[in-house]
């Protein structure tokens, strides 16, 4: 593998802080009745951190789901563009106000947008694939998922089709042990996520998704062989849902708070941050800075949003063809 | 006599169906320990076990795919699809399975089934936690299709539904889970599947509705009636197969209708009742026939004011209403 | 100009797409060697090669998701379901996909697809190769939706599909595959997409239709016209968005409206069509708005007397379009 | 495994020599014009009634699929209600003359109505299984189905269902090789069917599919492991599909001639005949026997369904809904 620079490594620390506070920052808002919904990516950063810079960021391809703040954020999305998106205004990138909050888009990143209803990006994922493989371009695509999800028909069909055709995708789920209230026992059969790639005919790795450089270890190995031709690969990143599915939801119905207390012990960002301390890359005065430049960009992203106009009404019409479309 | 919810009524009419019949069984996501996400079977897995109110699999074909096939075996399955707008990939089973079971087999087969799912806008959920689907399903026959509108029909027809031996498409306005509240009676009833009901009687137009469009319509005839417009209004229930005989005596008796439904205008559920009037009711018509309906998009938008901008409510059924009257 | 089937000229406009856009790609299920089961894709698999010709594996679902990617990255899939009856799995993707994509991300993602399916009956299909499944999507803003009555409008409506920036159903006729003859000119054309057509003028009533029953609606109007009702005919050919203007106009003349589809009755496309007319066209009618479509069955039963029995032809539009002439 | 008697294999030899010439009288009848389609299952025969023999007939459940005509033969369907069928007569016994020929359906023998979209039938199998589990029963569900039709998400779902709740299923696939035209290669990515399992966390297992006594042991097996709550098992039968996809099917436009006749050499017909012969159960002189009363029974189902009445169309319109069937 690629060794890491340490910029890059503090770099991919930086992006998991900021996602986090961002991500409280959305809870604290919800909590103070400014915004009407979040659904949360707190304990998902190393994973997706991890799985951010084994791509050739800007070049290669993401069909993302809704946990993916921190991806996201890797990607180029902005805390500014996601705050306008928790309140619905105007300028929102991902679909001018008219999705639901993580629900992302991101063009000029090659990040598809995608919809609530589970799984629906896995064959979109598959499809650009394909027509990246017709075109004989060396990028990748990643797909993101949960390992709920996993159960769909959808989600088997299209890594079947990646399968088939030795497709340059990824396949990342992240396993945060529930699909709101659901746990893995009662989605499926098999131990682990990775085991279900031996009946579809491909790589499939478990790996600590708690640890952000393990993740990318894995997944820079498995992205640059599908960049080489060498197949797909379905990747599962085993970690912890820390809050509650949604702001929607009452994790206290189905889980003891001591369950949850007890994985917060394997937070990604203290385990990011020990290790980049124990290897003399990090200083708490950095660390500090870190916060401290977080929250800044959080504050300006929350005054700047609940500045912004909503959406006038008469937009809502459009673009429902592509002929209406402002910006097409 | 008690005042409750919707929600509430749903829940109860589960309950006794469950106590009622031991081949009444509950599946779906989060149904469970969780209670749903809208707390629909919230304490029937504490009360019934977990071989009677099964967390399924994040998967709703299979959801209703293994429902029909434990119906065939003569359970009662009472599936439910978390929100309506996941429904689709169920499509196969309940459109070319559950509805044709029987006639394909002659009657050898029956699908015994009810699936549940919450639907429509008004609730902040963007485009893929506010769709109306029945237009989907009233276009196909095999299938009944039921809206509730209110607490003591949504428990009468749900227990009725369940009891019923034909696949039945339960879709409840989850906007009035708690916002609608009425009297339901103690002991045990159930609301026939096929009747519409006029909800207040009127002369001088017929509002058509169901779910939650007809909660807003009741307070439009209100309002309509302090302007000294007196609105029928007519609660469709069960969507299919519709009652065209309840349809056509009220256009006969007010000479104007006025079709109302949240889900996009154009070939939604609306279209077949405005063209049945417009065939069958011809020559007792005194004006156009209206549809007021959700706008050609592909869903509600999230933002608050594109959603006020997508959603019926009151004031825009008082205005079509007026309108359509003066005509 | 030559005299060919309806099927050569679908395979025609696939040939001519395929080689003037190597973004066009063809995928499907025995769309490669085996040239299709109704033999639409013969011969191009040997042209174009296993990349542009894709045997895919037997699920639709992934058939339309594998080409809503590859049409996101900036390709042009022609997307074959062997029949559309077997298009349910797929739904999924189609409606909240395909169908929303552009407006979801406010135009920054667009699904260039075309989805082409076999569709009716007729052909001693029994209720799993007969289905007409327009009224599912003709209801979905965001998509349009096609059906081709004729070889020449068959080509340049497909080579516009394959051209239009929108995801696009083309649902062909089979029955008409090789039955249904007419001439094409040799060099390049396209159909616009939206405007019906008057395909025959008339002054008595007019006859909406499309696809196999616009095929059958002329004859009827041939046999009417002998008896001296002169019917118009009017080929909605875009079923989505629909032409509103060229059926009220065509009201407008002759005051009585038929609306015909093979598809069953309640909740079928005529009723968007009769809708339209009873509101906007109210005051051009002479008499209540018709429609004639199939029973409501679950489908096309097998036995040739149920087929027969189930399926609309000339013969049933004449008698019906008669008793409306008389009203 | 419990010893066949040589009078239940000689059973089983002639319920596939029925078969194969009920299957081949429906070929004549189409080439005669006399019947609009028909659908073989020729090669198909020891996977079968191999795994007819292997329930309980009558007690057990099935949810099968187009090919099955040696498996309905086995569980009490007759050459003239397949006859009938083919005709689309009024007595037809599956649908009373709606559905197709070979969409089978007899509810006296636990099998359950069909229909053409494939796969539809596998997650009734689940469910199924989950209303015998339920009901604490000791019933097996058997599911038939093409390697083909494994590629649906549908099949997964199911499959993962059965897997996870311990149901009492047994999922058969009949691999022949192609589905219409399109061979495994283009289905998926793993070598043998039997390998899905692994992904589903159950038990699969490939077997010959040409042998109806290899069939039957395996089947047997795992009906019996099934039955006593072991779950579920996924069983590959490797065989080959000797005629086109069916009437209206012409193979010659994607399978060479050699490769059919090479083929025919793997006769599950002969094959069994062979081993039948071996064992010195059965002569030729039984088999003559056989032919003869094989070609009389089937003489008798075409000239009885000739003579049937076709439906009379008002009957068409039902039964729609319940209240409607004549005879629920
Ligand atoms: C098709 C569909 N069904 C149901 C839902 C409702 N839903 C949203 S998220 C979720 C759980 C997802 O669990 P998982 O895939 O494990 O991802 P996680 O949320 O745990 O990251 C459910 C059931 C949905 N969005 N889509
Ligand atoms: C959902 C669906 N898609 C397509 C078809 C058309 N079709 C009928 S059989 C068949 C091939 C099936 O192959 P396989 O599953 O291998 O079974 P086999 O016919 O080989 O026994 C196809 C594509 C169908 N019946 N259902
Ligand atoms: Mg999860
Ligand atoms: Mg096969």
């Amino acid at each position: 593998m690629v060794e890491l620079s340490a910029a890059t490594k503090k770099d991919m620390f930086w992006n998991m802080l900021l996602a986090r506070r961002l991500d409280e920052r959305a809870w604290a808002l919800h909590r103070q009745g400014r915004i009407a919904f979040h659904i949360s990516g707190i304990g998902h950063e190393a994973a997706q951190v991890g799985s951010a810079y084994a791509l050739q960021r800007g070049r290669d391809w993401v069909t993302p789901y809704y946990r993916d703040l921190a991806l996201m954020l890797c990607l180029g999305y902005t805390p500014r563009d996601f705050v306008l998106s928790l309140m619905g205004k105007r300028e929102e990138t991902t679909s001018g106000g008219r999705q639901m909050p993580s629900h992302w888009s991101l063009r000029k990143a090659n990040v598809v947008s995608h919809s609530a209803p589970v799984a629906t990006q896995t064959p979109h994922a598959a499809g650009i694939g394909l027509a990246i493989k017709l075109k004989k371009e060396d990028k990748v695509v990643l797909t993101t998922i949960g390992e709920g999800a996993t159960s769909q028909g959808e989600w088997y069909e299209a890594v079947n089709w990646a399968a088939i055709h030795k497709l340059p995708v990824v396949f990342l789920v992240q396993n945060n042990k529930y699909a709101i209230s659901v746990t893995p026992d009662k989605q499926m059969a098999v131990k682990s996520v990775a085991d279900k790639a031996c009946g579809l005919g491909l790589d499939g790795r478990a790996v600590d998704g708690t640890n952000v450089f393990a993740v990318y270890e894995v997944m820079h190995e498995v992205v640059e062989n599908a960049r080489r031709g060498g197949g797909p690969s379905l990747i599962e990143a085993v970690l912890y849902r820390i809050t509650p599915h949604s702001s929607d939801d009452d994790d206290r119905s189905y889980r003891s708070r001591e369950e949850v207390e007890e994985h917060k012990k394997q937070d990604p960002l203290l385990i990011a941050r020990a290790i980049l301390e124990q290897e003399g890359l990090l200083t708490s005065k950095e660390v500090e800075e870190m916060e401290s430049r977080a929250k800044e960009i959080i504050n300006e992203a929350v005054s700047y949003a609940e500045a912004a106009d909503y959406p006038s009404v008469e937009e809502g019409a459009y673009p429902v063809y592509v002929e209406e479309a402002r910006r097409g | 006599m008690a005042e409750i919810t919707l929600v509430e009524a749903i829940r109860q009419a589960m309950d006794e169906e469950l106590a009622r019949d031991e081949n009444v069984f509950i599946v779906g996501e989060d149904v469970g320990v969780r209670g749903g996400v809208f707390r629909a079977t919230v304490g029937l897995y504490e009360k019934y076990g977990p071989a009677r109110v099964i967390d399924s699999p994040l998967a709703e074909l299979s959801i209703v795919g293994v429902g029909i096939g434990a119906a065939l075996y003569g359970m009662r399955p009472v599936c439910e699809i978390q929100f309506a707008d996941f429904i689709y990939p169920a499509m196969n089973q309940i459109v070319n399975e559950a509805a044709k079971m029987c006639y394909r087999s002659n009657g050898e087969w029956t699908v015994p089934i009810v699936i549940r799912a919450p639907y429509g806008g008004g609730i902040g959920g963007g485009l893929y936690h506010s769709q109306s689907l029945e237009a989907f399903f009233t276009h196909v026959p095999g299938l009944k299709v039921v809206i509730p509108s209110n607490p003591y029909d949504a428990k009468g027809l749900l227990k009725a539904a369940v009891r019923d031996p034909n696949p039945v498409l339960f879709f409840e306005p989850k906007k009035g889970y708690r916002l609608i509240r009425g009297d339901v009676p103690d002991g045990e009833y159930t609301t026939p599947i096929g009747p519409a009901k006029v909800s207040r009687p009127g002369r001088d137009l017929s509002i058509f509705a169901y779910g939650m469009m007809h909660y807003y319509a009741l307070q439009a005839a209100e309002k309509l009636a302090s302007e000294g417009i007196e609105a029928e209004v007519v609660d469709l229930r069960t969507l299919y197969p519709v009652d065209r005989k309840t349809i056509l005596e009220s256009v006969k008796r007010t000479g104007k209708a006025l079709v109302v439904h949240e889900d996009n205008l154009t070939g939604g559920y609306g279209a077949e009742i405005a063209a049945t009037i417009a065939d069958e009711g011809f020559t007792d018509l005194d004006a156009p026939v209206r549809r007021l309906a959700g706008p050609d998009v592909p869903g509600v938008p999230f933002s608050h004011p594109f959603q006020d901008w997508f959603m019926v409510d009151a004031e825009k059924i008082v205005e079509a209403a007026r309108k359509l009257a003066a005509y």
